[in-house]
């Protein structure tokens, strides 16, 4: 068991939790945190197959992309909040409901 | 030494995540945000372990960078959360500010940023006190200033439970 | 010998944040857990960069060490306060044994 | 002594389990807040695991970014969303939030009482902090449906699970490619080499993309009026205090990114903290500075990533290819710039709305 495997499968994990929760929960402010997990997920993959070689450098490349990643989700995080804030402006609603089909 | 290092830092994750368990628990919002601001002090004790265990000063850095911003996200929490009670209570007229024209309530917030500290403190307590006066849900209506409240407040937190 | 020092400071260190997590969960209100928080965390941090500036390579990484508590220091003290004045004006009121 | 090989291995299971509990209880908490709570700490864990993955630039982001602008942008979304802070105020669901943030059940809570005796409590809360199902608007799925949505999820994870599996071969990656050209980038750390040379219109293309998301957020709406009261005497001091410090820090960072972990991104991220720290003590640009100044300073980033980047075709070379002996100052000169784009547009973005 490696320690590297351990957190690229908690990355897979976190996907998986991140994705239920996007389909299941109504409340916008929930789906963006459950976007940001799977984001979270993917960057755990990603920084864990950087490295895949033992005692090794970590390959730059991988890393370099989730760290512009993680600047990037910060900013669309600002960016869905400030829709859902406008949406409530706009309807009083901060949730899809399933009910008037609208 | 390698192997005190780590279980040091093992310890040290175990009281995080025990800690972790008060955002669960609460009762109330503050509980919740302490559990967050415990964190900064043990994660930082953790990264500096971590950079002794791995020679790798580079994650002195990391501490820094935590220490330096471990204030915000309570100061987020209190100077946000706090603004809704008093709207709340309907001590501010949530419309008034928004009929305002733009131009003047931009003079007046530079005006205000402008003053010196001293006139900020004492505005405050005038702040305080009526924000809390007409509400019958604290103790402090009766007739308390919240100067002495504050004190009380302290005293309660620092006596007696000594670690 | 400065080696055993340290490695006393690092061990008192962790100790002191055992009383600071013990604290968080057991203290009955808000402003005695901030206590617990503020101070034993703190203290046990103050250990442990003790502990370790003992063995740092140079001065000026013992002094990075000491420069992280210090904004530690000042970053925990504000916020214990801004938290327990936040749970006076909810009027969350102190516990009285 | 074996075991205590295993102690890195115990270290690093801990953390992989608290992540995912975290997540869990993030995602499934039936209360916002303590779910925004639990996200925050979920953050700082995962910088811890940065650090543990050997990938100390994410960590010095992650913890700059999470510590710093997710925690204060998320709280005060949710400030924001609780009943009562819009045009339409709903004094009893504000009462209701308020309790719920209180959350004792010794504190009484008049106000709702109240209006319960009265009659005037408005009966759906259901977009309050606290989600309590009220009626048909329960917060999640009905009950079938959230099983069929986790058995239809199950098998594409296993199958993820089971590629990340395949895929641990040991493998050098670009590890070695990047080595034998990081002498003819301009600096002597691969993360900075790979960010600011060899894939340069990567990181300028995100630039774009986090000035895209500003331009988005500023064109819903103006910026907000908030009635913030002075900043108690400790949190003034502690912003004099900080905030020339994390300029400094952020300073520090893009120096040292030349040479080891650290670089635009990560002092972005301190930079907008600074922004969002002075903010919540109640600093304001004055109207001047909100013109052109402001908006020189948030496209600085990628105008001069650009121009640069474009200027070299002159030269003879291809798009980003920066000449001999020019790739350090080169990035020397895209690196300050897009530090100060990127605090800014981190600090505009908590901020919220045009100004």
């Amino acid at each position: 068991m490696n320690s590297v495997l351990v957190f690229a499968l908690a990355g897979v994990g976190l996907i998986l939790l991140g994705l239920y929760a996007l389909l299941v929960q109504r409340h916008l402010l929930r789906k963006v945190l459950a976007f940001n997990v799977i984001s979270s997920g993917i960057f755990l993959i990603l920084a864990g197959l950087a490295r895949r070689a033992p005692g090794a450098e970590p390959d730059p490349v991988p890393q370099a992309m989730v760290l512009t990643g993680i600047v990037v989700a910060v900013a669309a995080t600002a960016l869905a909040l400030a829709m859902i804030q406008a949406l409530r402006t706009a309807t009083g609603r901060t949730r899809l409901d399933d009910d008037g089909e609208d | 030494m390698q192997s005190l290092y780590y279980s040091l830092i093992l310890f040290l994750l175990l009281t995080l995540v025990a800690g972790l368990w008060r955002i669960r628990r609460g009762p109330t919002a503050a509980d919740r945000m302490l559990a967050a601001q415990l964190f900064g002090t043990t994660a930082t004790a953790i990264l500096l372990l971590l950079a002794e265990a791995s020679t790798a000063p580079a994650l002195h850095d990391v501490a820094l960078v935590l220490a330096l911003l471990a204030a915000i996200t309570v100061t987020a929490f209190t100077r946000r959360v706090r603004g809704l009670r008093s709207a709340d209570l309907g001590l501010v007229d949530a419309t008034a500010g928004k009929d305002a024209p733009v131009g003047e309530a931009d003079g007046e917030d530079s005006a205000r940023s402008r003053k010196p500290l001293g006139a900020c403190a004492g505005e405050r307590r005038e702040g305080l006190a009526r924000d809390a006066s007409p509400d019958p849900a604290s103790d402090l209506a009766s007739g308390l200033s919240s100067g002495s409240a504050n004190g009380s407040a302290n005293s309660a937190a620092g006596g007696g439970h000594a670690g | 010998m400065l080696v055993s020092l340290s490695i006393l400071l690092l061990l008192a260190g962790a100790v002191f944040f055992l009383a600071g997590t013990l604290g968080l969960l057991r203290f009955p209100d808000v402003y005695t857990r901030l206590h617990a928080l503020t101070k034993a965390d703190n203290l046990g941090l103050g250990l442990i960069v003790l502990g370790l500036m003992l063995q740092a390579d140079s001065l000026a990484a013992a002094g990075k060490l000491l420069f992280i508590w210090l904004l530690l220091l000042a970053a925990s003290a504000t916020a214990g306060q801004l938290v327990a004045s936040w749970a006076q004006g909810k009027g969350i009121k102190p516990w009285r044994g | 002594m074996a075991w205590l090989n295993l102690l890195p291995l115990a270290i690093d299971l801990v953390l992989a389990l608290t992540l995912l509990w975290l997540a869990w209880r993030a995602l499934s908490s039936p209360d916002l807040f303590r779910a925004v709570v639990l996200f925050i700490a979920l953050g700082l864990v995962l910088g811890l695991v940065w650090v543990r993955l050997d990938a100390v630039d994410i960590a010095l982001a992650e913890i700059a970014l999470g510590a710093g602008v997710t925690g204060a942008l998320l709280l005060a979304a949710l400030a924001k969303l609780q009943p009562g802070a819009t045009d339409s105020a709903e004094p009893a669901s504000a009462a209701e939030f308020a309790a719920a943030l209180e959350g004792d059940p010794d504190t009484p809570r008049p106000a709702l009482a109240e209006r319960a005796a009265t009659g005037t409590a408005p009966i759906a809360l259901g977009s309050t902090l606290d989600e309590r199902p009220v009626g048909a608007a329960a917060g999640t799925a009905p009950i079938a449906l959230r099983w069929l949505i986790a058995l239809l999820l199950i098998p594409p994870c296993i199958g993820l699970g089971l590629v990340v599996w395949q895929l641990w071969v040991p493998a050098p990656g670009l590890t070695d490619l990047v080595a034998a050209r990081l002498d003819e980038s301009g600096v002597t750390y691969p993360v900075t080499a790979v960010l600011l040379n060899f894939r340069g219109y990567d990181t300028l293309l995100e630039l774009a993309v986090l000035l895209l998301a500003l331009i988005g957020v500023w064109s819903l709406s103006p910026a907000p009026h908030l009635d913030d009261a002075e900043p108690e005497p400790a949190l003034a001091a502690l912003s004099r205090l900080l905030a020339p410090l994390m300029i400094l820090v952020a300073a520090y960072l893009v120096w040292i990114g030349a040479q080891a972990p650290g670089g635009a991104f990560q002092a972005g991220s301190v930079l907008g903290a600074a922004g969002v720290l002075l903010r919540l003590s109640g600093w304001r640009l004055s109207p001047r500075a909100t013109g052109w100044p402001l908006r020189l300073a948030l496209v600085l980033g990628v105008a001069v990533f650009a121009f640069i980047g474009l200027a070299v075709i002159g030269l003879g070379q291809p798009l980003l290819g920066y000449p001999a002996g020019w790739a350090k100052p080169a990035i020397l000169a895209i690196e300050l710039a897009a530090t100060l784009s990127i605090g800014t547009i981190l600090a505009a973005l908590f901020i919220g709305g045009r100004p």
